[in-house]
């Protein structure tokens, strides 16, 4: 049995596979499917410093092998999370990590320092590219100096480890990745959802409610590969590697192509066991290659 | 409630409408509780225009034959291909789901299940549930014309069906919300499900009549366990997944306007 | 029967169905499909000032819902595509329209002078984002400069319509496309392909040979759609809409997010017959909904 | 030379082998005439992972019953579905595509035509053309055992036919350039398709010996037409696309290292 542990920038995960943000709850809702402790990490919903209602319904339109989103940061805030949701998962035995996205550096930040004070979440997620939500958001995600800001003030409040998710929607995203870097961010994860539009022509009407939405799925994995790949290259701290993900043979791409670690989500929606699947799929692999460790694939790609 | 994900074997095939397949599904062990009004998520296969699951609300639970009947109406690729299943093949289900319709308040109460379309699928199932738990279900079913009801007879064994027909063709002429059932008896309380016009205009009724009234929706979904949030409804709470916290929702906690 | 005639700053076209270019040749390796005469308009091989031999096999791989490649340009260049193909192709009663691409504004500018020539050539489609080309082609589409620059140079060479195809890899499309009108542009079109990539796992390379290459297909369709809204709505020039269109609701789509013409491109390889089946597909869309004419929906979208 | 693009319907499912299905097509009116060596592009349905055509060589013309064999390997999911198609239904072709092999150069002539794996398919309706023009032909095929050849008894009542098995279970152990037919007897062409390695020590025995040597390719493709420049192989020429150009071509075209 290979070695499937990994490690992002000091956080220690018994196996890559973590879930995405927005894909799998706060985990409990998979746990009659999966056996939570044994997925690498899980990332749960978005959260930000004050409550959000959201967008409106319609949130999601299915596209050729994928889907699109905009559910636009429903959540019931930091408060309501340290208080309520806290407690119901503070003893899973796994990376809890949150996933905080706000509209100003300082709204993060101060949501990231309320996150700072729970002992069992050793990590956040920093998502500064929802397409979803009208004012910040993306704005902050597609600039290096915006990019930056926010990173730079969420370093100061929060201590242990953060991870910056990234968009791909954007002309450079290495050098987005290289301006959160050196603001301080200790990985990256990427890539976020692509910028997408479906149209009802009977009514002549966009499908979704802010007309926009994210799209995911195995549609948009050969961008994804292709992000992780050349940011990989470009940084020196750890890249976590998500888009369209469906099985171990999709995972070990991203995990060749630079990724430390994977993240599922669409895939959660079709196969609400897959995260357990794909841990064991690249274990069956890396036994069947002769490789004792995940480690040894890793950024491996000749190219 | 327990969930899972599982294959279940295909028993037997009805076509009981030429837009409508019956699939009768069994396993080989025991299925699990499910309750009236909760529904499933089918995984289609070999349908490339049909990547999430599709969820179909749970028809009829046969438990001495160990069978969970789905009825389906086949608009898209996705549902043309579950209807080409044949006895003997699999499909995976993530399985139950949902709420479910109220268990009985209380013994003898009489109870008004409106059903239009597809719609009648689930109360068939609740209407079976209420009638064993002691209650007194009536149907009241809508559709176009005679040849689009379904499952009459099915229903008829339970208890009284009304029907409406847009053409006559079958019951009164008219919408479900027209039958002078409404006017010449009273109910404890109503449960629907169908078209959302209709299940506004008999919400509105129950309103206006001070009844208990419960509607079952039909958003789109994706994860169906309240994990993307993409099923949303508004109500008095906000908005709040359909998949997990409904489908069955009382209106008053709606914000239609009624 | 509904009126499908649109027009493209000027040009007539006897309906808004195009081909994109490098996906029908030189319109006669399909003749033996379609009568190329009743294709609104169709947009050959790119070509070059000089010869290109393009990127080495595997040029080619397919993904979900789409395919990534990385042809890179061969073409013969201008003076073969003047003396040997022009000839094949100049008595077709319909747009023939050259897309052109380059290495520096000087050579587009040169490559389009020559094309100018050509009586039976009324506009040039200019590819400023080919993600396949190590030097140049990309990098002009990527920035406001780099896009004007080449335009401007173009413009000044070349008096006949002037369409420019955009980039989606790129943080604000409609940037461009506001930089290459201003530059002169006639019309833009969009969707070019976006930058994917596959990884072999067992050769754990990259199947394409220069690693990365453009995805197109139904995958793409949704950021196209959003992309073709977004520029429709920025710019007063006619935009052509392109990327993943399989059919006439597709099409249609496009039509009401602001295009006044579609390309089809990956289609023509499931089913070299497709452009009619979506020309004709349009005309009964229109007449079941009582349209006279597409100009009745062209940019109809409520949003 | 008029191509097609239409809905052929399956005649006959054959299995020959457990990783091979074999399709005989027919139309209700006479199929177009094809040479040995093309090709079809056929669009596969009911496949999520299969958005392009797949090229299938043509394995055979059956002028008597207006068929078209197909002998495809399953290898993926297209090829799986494809091997799920029965008598009746439908497959729509783009075709003839492709040069094909040289037509008989002189009358009398001695072809030697070399197969491995699923390449031996296009070489049973290049042999019977040429016996047919007064050739020659004789069959050198290899396989990784007995059970793994394919069409014998067909290829057979066209010629002689020469085997090697890389387990010995049949002919000659060992690959087919270590066949003692290739010391034994002089050919005045020879004409190859099989796996690339396979190709290229023919080729390269060819060359040694002076022989003129074509080789079928079988380069990734997506339009099939010549259109989309995605299946180029570099030749002297520079890069040509196999689909058209190809897929035979004459081993000095190519720049391989022989």
């Amino acid at each position: 049995m290979a070695d499937l542990s990994t490690n992002i920038a000091g956080l220690q995960m018994k196996n890559p596979v973590m879930t995405a943000s927005g894909t799998f709850g706060y985990g409990v809702e998979f746990a009659d499917f999966v056996n939570l402790e044994d997925i690498g990490g899980i990332i749960v919903k978005g959260t930000t410093l004050n409550p959000r209602e959201g967008n409106d319904y319609p949130r999601m339109v299915e596209t050729a092998s994928g889907m699109l989103n905009c559910v636009g940061l429903q959540n019931k805030g930091v408060d309501y999370f340290c208080k309520n949701i806290y407690p119901q998962i503070k003893d899973i035995k796994t990376n809890m990590i949150v996933n905080v996205s706000g509209s100003c550096p300082e709204d993060y930040a101060e949501c990231a320092a309320r996150i700072n004070d729970l002992d069992s979440i050793p990590a956040i997620e920093l998502n500064i590219s929802c397409p979803n939500v009208r004012q910040g958001g993306m704005a902050f995600g597609v600039t290096t100096d915006g990019a930056a800001s926010v990173v730079r003030a969420v370093r100061e409040a929060y201590k242990k480890t953060l991870i910056v998710k990234l968009s791909p929607n954007v002309t450079s995203i290495t050098d987005i990745a290289l301006a959160v870097q050196d603001a301080g961010a200790d990985a990256v994860s990427l890539i976020n959802t692509l910028m997408g539009m479906v149209i009802d022509i009977e009514k002549r009407k966009p499908i979704l409610s802010i007309a926009t939405g994210g799209m995911s799925g195995p549609a948009v994995k050969p961008v994804a590969v292709r992000c992780v790949w050349q940011v990989a290259k470009a940084v020196n701290i750890p890249v976590v590697g998500l888009g369209g993900i469906m099985n171990a043979h999709d995972a070990i791409e991203f995990l060749l192509a630079g990724a430390s670690a994977i993240e599922i989500g669409t895939a959660n929606f079709v196969d609400p066991a897959i995260t357990l699947k794909v841990a064991n799929g690249i274990s069956e692999w890396l036994d069947n290659h002769g490789c004792k460790s995940v480690k040894e694939i890793i950024g491996q790609l000749e190219a | 409630m327990k969930k899972f994900v599982k294959d279940l074997t295909v028993a037997e095939v009805e076509f009981p409408h030429s837009r409508y397949v019956l699939l009768k599904l069994t396993d080989s062990e025991p299925l699990p509780e499910m309750l009236p009004g909760q529904f499933v998520e089918v995984k289609v296969e070999g349908s490339p225009k049909t990547f999430l699951r599709r969820p179909i609300s749970i028809n009829y639970v046969d438990k001495e034959k160990n069978q969970l009947w789905l009825l389906i109406q086949t608009v898209g690729e996705g549902t043309h291909k579950l209807a080409e299943l044949k006895a003997g093949d699999k499909l995976n289900l993530v399985f139950p789901l949902g709420n479910g319709f109220s268990p009985m308040q209380k013994a003898g109460e009489k109870v008004l299940l409106v059903g239009g379309g597809v719609g009648v699928a689930p109360l068939l199932n609740y209407g079976k549930e209420l009638k064993e738990a002691g209650a007194q279900p009536v149907f009241l079913l809508g559709a176009r014309s005679k040849a689009d009801l379904l499952e009459q007879e099915l229903f008829k064994s339970i208890a009284p069906v009304y029907v409406t027909t847009e053409d006559g063709s079958e019951g009164e002429k008219g919408f479900v919300t027209q039958h002078s059932l409404l006017e010449s008896e009273t109910f404890d309380r109503i449960s629907v499900c169908g078209p959302k016009p209709m299940m506004v205009s008999v919400a509105r009724y129950a309103k206006s009549k001070g009844i208990p009234c419960e509607v079952s929706l039909e958003n789109m979904m994706a994860c169906g366990l309240g994990a993307c949030l993409c099923c949303v409804e508004n109500t008095v709470r906000g908005n709040v997944c359909v998949c997990k916290e409904g489908p069955v929702f009382p209106i008053e906690e709606l914000t239609w306007e009624l």
